[in-house]
């Protein structure tokens, strides 16, 4: 077999993630803050009109992106189906962070996974939403004493809608999405 | 400017470079957070690394320092997709270990409430099977119209969906309402209905077949060498199932036969699962027919439940395998040490070995066919 | 007819006009076909589909449009600068393109070309260039995979689209889009030819990257295929040309082979019937497309070339030999008709013979020191 | 089907069976709630396992299970559960580490399937096993050195937020 060149110094190809030591990888994210071109070109008096028509376009297709971490998944997997079906609402799940505007942080986030989550985090367009589902999520649910476990996702990354419940039940991450169009549709000013 | 391996020297053979892939932890057919990194020279896959402990919450530790009847919470909460087996485990060892017996209607509960939370698992793997081969969904929707009639089933007997936490040191927390056996036996039928829908969906698909069958065939030494155990040994031929093997509770009295596949290849496992569903609801029929009237709890149970030197491991017939309850007492309420035998966990430490040789979308369907769940793996 | 009068011998405003009402119609059609796709793929899932915005769900597609057209634009670091922006707009073109000869009524297409069908086999293999681009552009190994996977399956899958439409224009006589569906006054080209359709039918799921053959965008193993890292309006131009594509592949399926405008009613009907009747035909092939996405699952790549390369091509030789005698002795077109549907039959019967045979890994069963556990 | 024991009948058979197969490897017979236990000490722990392997009245080829025990000052044991699928019984073997070199012999030749098993003893409790292919962490990260259920890792103590004057979550006061 050929003695092959090592793969590192080719920027393509090779991609290790640099997690780095334990402080920095649980440093937070801050929630970007720039603004959309649409707020920047058009002058003040006109932006409410727009800004009210692209806040429902945003409100009425979220794309969550498919990111199961442990049991509130498979509650989160029963609300895309027949029963309580969430394509009602425009949401279908896409799998590629960069397609996608809300992440459901549904499950524990051990202190293993938090870059892995940060990561995706960054990776997503930017008016992005995170939809903290279920107590483990929320604070570490009935995980929290144990060390290697991340007491709430809010330590990480920014969250907008906390659906309590260990599982929540469809209906309360159905109502956690209505919650979060409303928070939409209100600092539609802001969302850039 | 991305620089390419200029050729060393006149080396006529094409320069190939192995690429490294990271199905990383965040992988719609990864079925929770399990991380494998491949390096593919192609579309062949030529190493395979897993990680795992992405969901590493501390059952052990946590057990250790909770009573004997608190740390349920935690223990249904490993295999998420069939509760009630690992509940009926975990009460069940702490009965043997503290010597409680348990009266026989609450026994013929437990086996029913447990074989509908099997067939409710085997559900959710041949819709996320279906997915992962690629037909998009249907066949998850397909899984899910029954999943959802158990999980209303379980509702109206325990209160809650996926951990009920129905079972309790000594019996069942309450009785069955009135109306339990015409709801259930309705539901059979809907079960045996949606089999006959997956069989006309996947098993006669033919492009279902053309991506299953002779994919990775295992032959029953490898599969004791890895430590399979449950539909993935089973699928090799060797038609070992603890409920026949060891029997615990009432399985004896109980009569069903256990489906073996031919090659261990992963359309074999797909079959054994499925044909498994029949017997199942064969069983919860059988536990409907014979069930016996009177008291559901044991009535004299200890305030505090202390048990004193001891210790055991009982293994029991979870849905992906042998799934074994160690526990450790040393006098006090709490266990000494317990430990979790996850059949995820050995039929995962084979990845390699089942892998490499193939091609990239055929690890993808292998993963999926070993029916894997995080919580069970990571502990 | 034409719109404005020419100047310096190109009418401009003419191609203008022209060229918005295809941009307009086609934005419009594209928004309103993801909007269908969904419900018809709930209806399969037993799901109910986008309900809530709009009448009936109606301004779905408006809403994705929209968010994806204010989404911010991301660019990996370690991706190709101008190959990355410019692949949406490489792989938009050429399916422009195709949609501009299509006739859609007696002679209402946009520029009736007298080479119509030869236009659109040379245009075809431009979309290559923009999925090659967009794979090797993005920097990323997933887009990798899924760029070389969509070369080749795209690559060789033209050749048995193309002689499969050979076949149909040497009964026609002419290259001209109008002249063949002229021609089908009394009886369409797919009772004559019905395994033309077939492999017609295959290769074009194929180019779309559709159903059985969606590997290139496969969202289970290569998350997103080539155009993972695409976002906002990058991304939805990619959506553009995907269901312009199947949009133009179904008129010109339904044009070439279902009779378009003229086959119940022959063409002296009014305009305005001739075109409800290409568009139900063309909505009637993107059914039967969305249907076959919804239950197949994927077929695996060297399955998928195997299959072109060791089936479908000879089975397209052989249709064009067989044509090839049949008119050279100009025998009667009702024989070649009963040849096709023999060769279609054999075909769907060999497929089902080949998963009911037996596996080749030989039994294991009680090879364990021969024992039987269960008593 | 010679000793057909489940569970909870029979389990001294085995143990009695073991004894008279392999006279020469010291072991004492205890007995559990459901298997019989042989406590072992790690030197002839390998010849043991050889013997069960290979010996065919026993023939135990599936490793069940190995189970970590830390138990205070007696040091840090491991539980291994062997099964015969031939024969239909099974065993529990004891191995307590040396509290000096706390290693025990891998057994990852005879037994594939101990590999990973062996991996997670070795970084929850922190027992060594000697001639292991690949001894990382497993459940927990590379670079940790820390063994979680050793009896006196500590746990987290919950955060409780009393109410909104306690500010934002997730930001230190």
């Amino acid at each position: 077999m050929t003695e092959k060149p090592n793969t590192e110094e080719l920027g393509l190809l090779s991609y290790t993630p640099d997690y780095g030591n334990e402080e920095d990888r649980l440093q937070p994210v801050e929630a970007p803050n720039d603004q959309a071109l649409y707020r920047v070109v058009l002058p003040g008096v006109m932006q409410t009109g727009v800004d009210t028509v692209i806040a429902m376009c945003r409100k009425s297709s979220l794309w969550p992106m498919t990111f199961g971490l442990a049991c509130c998944a498979i509650e989160m997997i029963g609300t895309f189906m027949p029963n309580h079906d969430l394509d009602r609402f425009g949401i279908v799940p896409w799998p590629s962070p960069r397609q996608s505007d809300v992440m459901i942080v549904s499950g524990t986030v051990t202190k293993k996974m938090a870059p892995a989550v940060k990561l995706l985090y960054e990776q997503m367009p930017n008016p992005k939403y995170v939809i903290s589902m279920g107590a483990c999520a929320t604070n570490g649910g009935p995980y929290t004493e144990y060390d290697r476990v991340l007491q709430g996702v809010d330590k990480i990354i920014p969250v907008d809608v906390y659906v309590p419940g260990c599982p929540p039940r469809p209906e309360s991450l159905m109502e956690g999405f209505i919650a979060l169009q409303e928070k939409i549709m209100e600092e539609k000013k802001n969302a850039g | 400017m991305t620089t390419w391996p200029e050729s060393q020297g006149t080396s006529t053979s094409l320069e190939t470079v192995d690429m490294t892939i990271n199905v990383g932890p965040q992988h719609p057919a990864t079925h929770g957070v399990f991380r494998m990194v491949l390096t593919v020279d192609g579309e062949l896959v030529k190493d395979c690394e897993p990680y795992i402990g992405y969901l590493h919450r501390g059952l052990e530790k946590l057990t250790e320092n909770a009573d004997y009847r608190q740390a349920m919470g935690w223990w249904d909460r490993t295999d998420y997709l069939a509760g009630m087996c690992c509940e009926g485990a975990y009460v069940m060892a702490v009965e043997k270990l503290a010597g409680i017996e348990v009266p026989e209607r609450a026994e013929y509960i437990r086996v029913l409430m447990m074989e509908l939370s099997r067939i409710n698992s085997h559900f959710m793997f041949l819709g996320a099977f279906g997915a992962d081969v690629g037909s998009f969904g249907t066949s998850f929707t397909y899984g899910w119209r029954e999943r959802e009639r158990i999980y209303d089933l379980f509702e109206e007997v325990a209160g809650d969906r996926m951990f009920p936490t129905y079972f309790k040191v000594g019996g069942v927390t309450m009785d069955l309402p009135e109306n339990f056996e015409t709801r259930c036996r309705d539901i059979l039928s809907s079960i045996r209905q949606g089999l006959e829908d997956f069989d006309g969906l996947l098993t006669g698909n033919e492009v279902f077949v053309e991506r299953c069958r002779d994919l990775n065939p295992v032959t029953p030494e490898q599969a004791i060498a890895w430590g399979f155990t449950g539909p993935m040994l089973r699928a090799t031929g060797l038609g070992w199932d603890i409920r026949k093997a060891e029997p615990y509770s009432i399985y004896e009295r109980l009569n069903f036969d256990i489906p073996t596949g031919k090659q261990g290849d992963v359309f074999d496992r797909y079959w054994v699962r499925l044909s498994e569903m029949y017997q199942s609801a064969r069983i919860v029929e059988q536990c409907l027919d014979e069930m016996p009237s009177g008291r559901v709890l044991n009535p004299d149970l200890p305030k505090t439940l202390r048990i004193d030197e001891g210790e055991l491991y009982l293994p029991t017939e979870g849905t992906k395998g042998e799934y074994g309850v160690y526990l450790m007492a040393q006098g006090g309420t709490n266990a000494y040490r317990a430990k979790l035998r996850s059949p995820s966990f050995s039929n995962l430490s084979a990845l390699r070995e089942l892998v490499v040789g193939n091609y990239v979308a055929d690890a993808i369907v292998i993963l999926g066919s070993l029916d894997i769940v995080l919580g069970e793996v990571d502990k | 007819m034409s719109f404005g009068d020419p100047f310096f011998g190109i009418s401009w405003l003419d191609i203008i006009i022209r060229t918005l009402i295809m941009v307009s119609a086609m934005t419009v059609v594209v928004i309103y076909l993801t909007y269908g796709e969904r419900k018809v793929v709930a209806r399969f899932q037993m799901r109910l589909g986008p309900t809530r915005t709009g009448p009936v769900g109606l301004l779905q597609g408006v809403a994705d449009a929209l968010k994806l057209v204010v989404k911010e634009d991301l660019r990996p670091r370690n991706a190709d600068r101008w190959v990355f922006e410019f692949a949406p707009y490489a792989t938009f073109v050429p399916v422009f393109l195709v949609l501009l000869t299509l006739p859609f009524a007696e002679d209402w297409g946009i520029r009736n070309l007298a080479l119509g069908m030869f236009f659109v086999f040379a245009v075809l293999g431009l979309n290559i260039v923009g999925v090659l681009m967009a794979g090797f552009g993005s920097g990323n190994k997933y887009a990798l995979l899924g760029g070389i996977r969509a070369a080749a399956q795209m690559i060789s899958y033209e050749i048995p689209l193309v002689v499969a439409l050979l076949t149909v224009a040497m009964l026609a006589g002419t290259l001209d889009l109008n002249q063949i569906a002229n021609l089908q006054g009394d009886r369409p080209f797919i009772l004559v030819q019905p395994l033309a359709f077939v492999i017609f039918f295959i290769a074009v799921l194929s180019e779309l990257h559709r159903a059985p053959f969606d590997i290139p965008v496969a969202e289970s193993e290569i998350v997103g295929g080539y155009f993972v890292e695409y976002s906002g309006i990058r991304w939805s131009m990619f959506q553009l040309a995907e269901y312009a594509a199947l949009w133009g592949f179904s008129i010109f399926g339904s044009v070439v082979f279902l009779g378009g405008w003229n086959f119940p009613f022959g063409s002296e009907v009014g305009v305005g019937l001739q075109l409800a009747l290409t568009l139900i035909k063309s909505t009637l092939m993107i059914f039967l497309i969305f249907w076959v996405r919804a239950t197949m699952p994927r077929l695996r790549m060297d399955q998928l070339m195997s299959f072109c390369w060791k089936v479908l091509i000879e089975i397209s030789f052989a249709l064009l030999l067989v044509t090839g005698f049949f008119l050279y002795y100009n025998w009667p077109q009702e024989i070649l008709a009963l040849v096709n549907w023999g060769g279609a039959l054999l075909l769907l019967i060999a497929i089902f013979i080949r998963t009911r045979r037996k596996s080749k890994a030989g039994d294991l069963v009680g090879t364990y020191k021969n024992i039987e556990v269960t008593e | 089907m010679s000793t057909k024991t489940s569970p909870d009948s029979g389990n001294i058979k085995t143990a009695e069976l073991i004894r008279t197969q392999l006279p020469n490897i010291p072991f004492e017979i205890s007995e559990t709630k459901t298997y019989a236990d042989l406590k072992i000490e790690p030197e002839n722990f390998l010849s043991l396992v050889d013997g069960l392997n290979k010996n065919d009245a026993l023939s135990f080829d599936l490793l069940r299970n190995i189970v970590a025990i830390d138990m205070g000052e007696a040091g840090l044991w491991a539980k291994y559960h062997f099964y015969s699928f031939v024969h239909g019984h099974g065993i529990q073997v004891t191995v307590p580490a040396k509290s000096t070199d706390l290693t025990i012999p891998s057994i990852t030749k005879t037994y594939p399937t101990a590999n990973w098993h062996e991996r997670e003893a070795a970084e929850m409790v922190g027992l060594k096993f000697q001639g292991h292919p690949d001894p990382r962490n497993l459940l927990l990260e590379e670079d940790l050195d820390i063994h979680p259920l050793r009896k006196a890792h500590p746990l987290q103590k919950p955060e409780i937020l009393q109410g909104i004057e306690d500010g934002p979550p997730g930001v230190e006061q």
